[in-house]
């Protein structure tokens, strides 16, 4: 059981939701760099070709780590 | 002017679909090549506009918002926002900061003021019973002028 | 069983629009959290049916090309790609591996074969000159079974 019990804990493949927030970091991560070394605010095919993703995996990632603005409707499940 | 590339966008009035629709209308922008403050703000005025159409425009039913975005060729974009719910009696008061019709202390009136000041221009049309159409516009800045 | 989640997208023939359509496609998906294999799957299928739609369904114009997608409770997806240009005489051929008319060498003539290696089923609706209609589901592993 314990075997399992870890095979399914092993078992564990990445998710959208965390690998989105992953790339929001590193994003992040290169737009502080790319800023200091233009000395102005990049935009996102920038920050997309210094991290060599295509520019929509940023605009997703970026998406991934805003804050939800609270809605009252219940989340379905 | 006529607008270079089009789309356009409807879903159900669920929470769910408040980030996707931000996400969709930004994954649309992105070939314009706006920095991430710049879609930051246009993100930020889609999702006061498409909350409010879920939760004043549908309060007590689901329903359909559409959504259609524009990109004309002097960098201007164009987004409506359009649900078919319950309306605004009076637009002019509804667009006063701080006035909500919300009773639970959750909203802040600001909506509005929020799409104001991170847009060029702001429009509401509403009719009672029929719905509400916002349309917001805004010139980017080129990448001419950012480089 | 009735979808718990939908959504439409239309947009023009253009390009640019590919991306942009997997991106929108893939921001609705978002909220079942699929893996990243999933997505990336979902995301692969959808980028063949939109090209095909864009290079050969309206090779010599521009048109519309819609998206529907909806999400069934059992995680169950379903993707509907629809054009109206000119259509495909034969399906059955033009589903064959390697079958393309492209004569540029550009196209290897795998789209429809990475569309169901990709997706759980692939179905074509096509009439020449009217336009073309590809049908995408799959199921989705649940959270609930990898937690
Ligand atoms: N789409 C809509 N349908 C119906 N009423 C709306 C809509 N959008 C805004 N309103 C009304 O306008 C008011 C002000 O909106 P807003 O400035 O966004 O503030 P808040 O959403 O915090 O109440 C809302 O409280 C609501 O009464
Ligand atoms: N939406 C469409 N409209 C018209 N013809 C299509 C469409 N999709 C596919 N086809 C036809 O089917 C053929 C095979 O498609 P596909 O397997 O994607 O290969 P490829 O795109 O590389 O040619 C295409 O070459 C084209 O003739
Ligand atoms: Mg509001
Ligand atoms: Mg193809």
């Amino acid at each position: 059981v314990g075997e399992v019990r870890r095979y399914l804990r092993d078992y564990n493949p990445v998710r959208v939701s965390r690998s989105l927030k992953d790339t929001a970091y590193k994003a992040m991560q290169a737009k502080e760099r790319l800023t200091d070394k233009l000395g102005r605010e990049p935009t996102i095919v920038e920050i997309a070709d210094e991290m060599g993703v295509k520019k929509h995996e940023v605009v997703l990632a970026l998406e991934a780590i805003v804050d939800p603005v609270s809605l009252y409707e219940p989340i379905f499940s | 002017m006529k607008a270079i590339n089009e789309m356009t966008l409807s879903f159900i009035s669920r929470s769910a679909n408040e980030g996707f629709a931000r996400a969709a209308v930004a994954s649309f922008f992105v070939q314009l090549d706006p920095t991430v403050e710049e879609m930051s703000d246009i993100k930020t005025a889609i999702s006061e506009a498409v909350t409010n159409a879920i939760v004043h425009g549908y309060r007590d039913n689901l329903g359909k918002v559409q959504i259609h975005a524009r990109i004309y060729p002097d960098n201007r974009i164009y987004i409506r926002v359009k649900d078919q719910g319950c309306g605004i009696p009076d637009v002019e008061k509804a667009m006063e900061p701080l006035y909500t019709t919300c009773t639970t202390g959750e909203r802040a009136g600001l909506g509005f003021a929020v799409m104001q000041s991170f847009m060029d221009k702001v429009r509401v049309r509403s009719s009672p019973g029929k719905g509400t159409t916002v349309i917001l516009t805004k010139k980017l800045s080129s990448k001419q002028q950012n480089a």
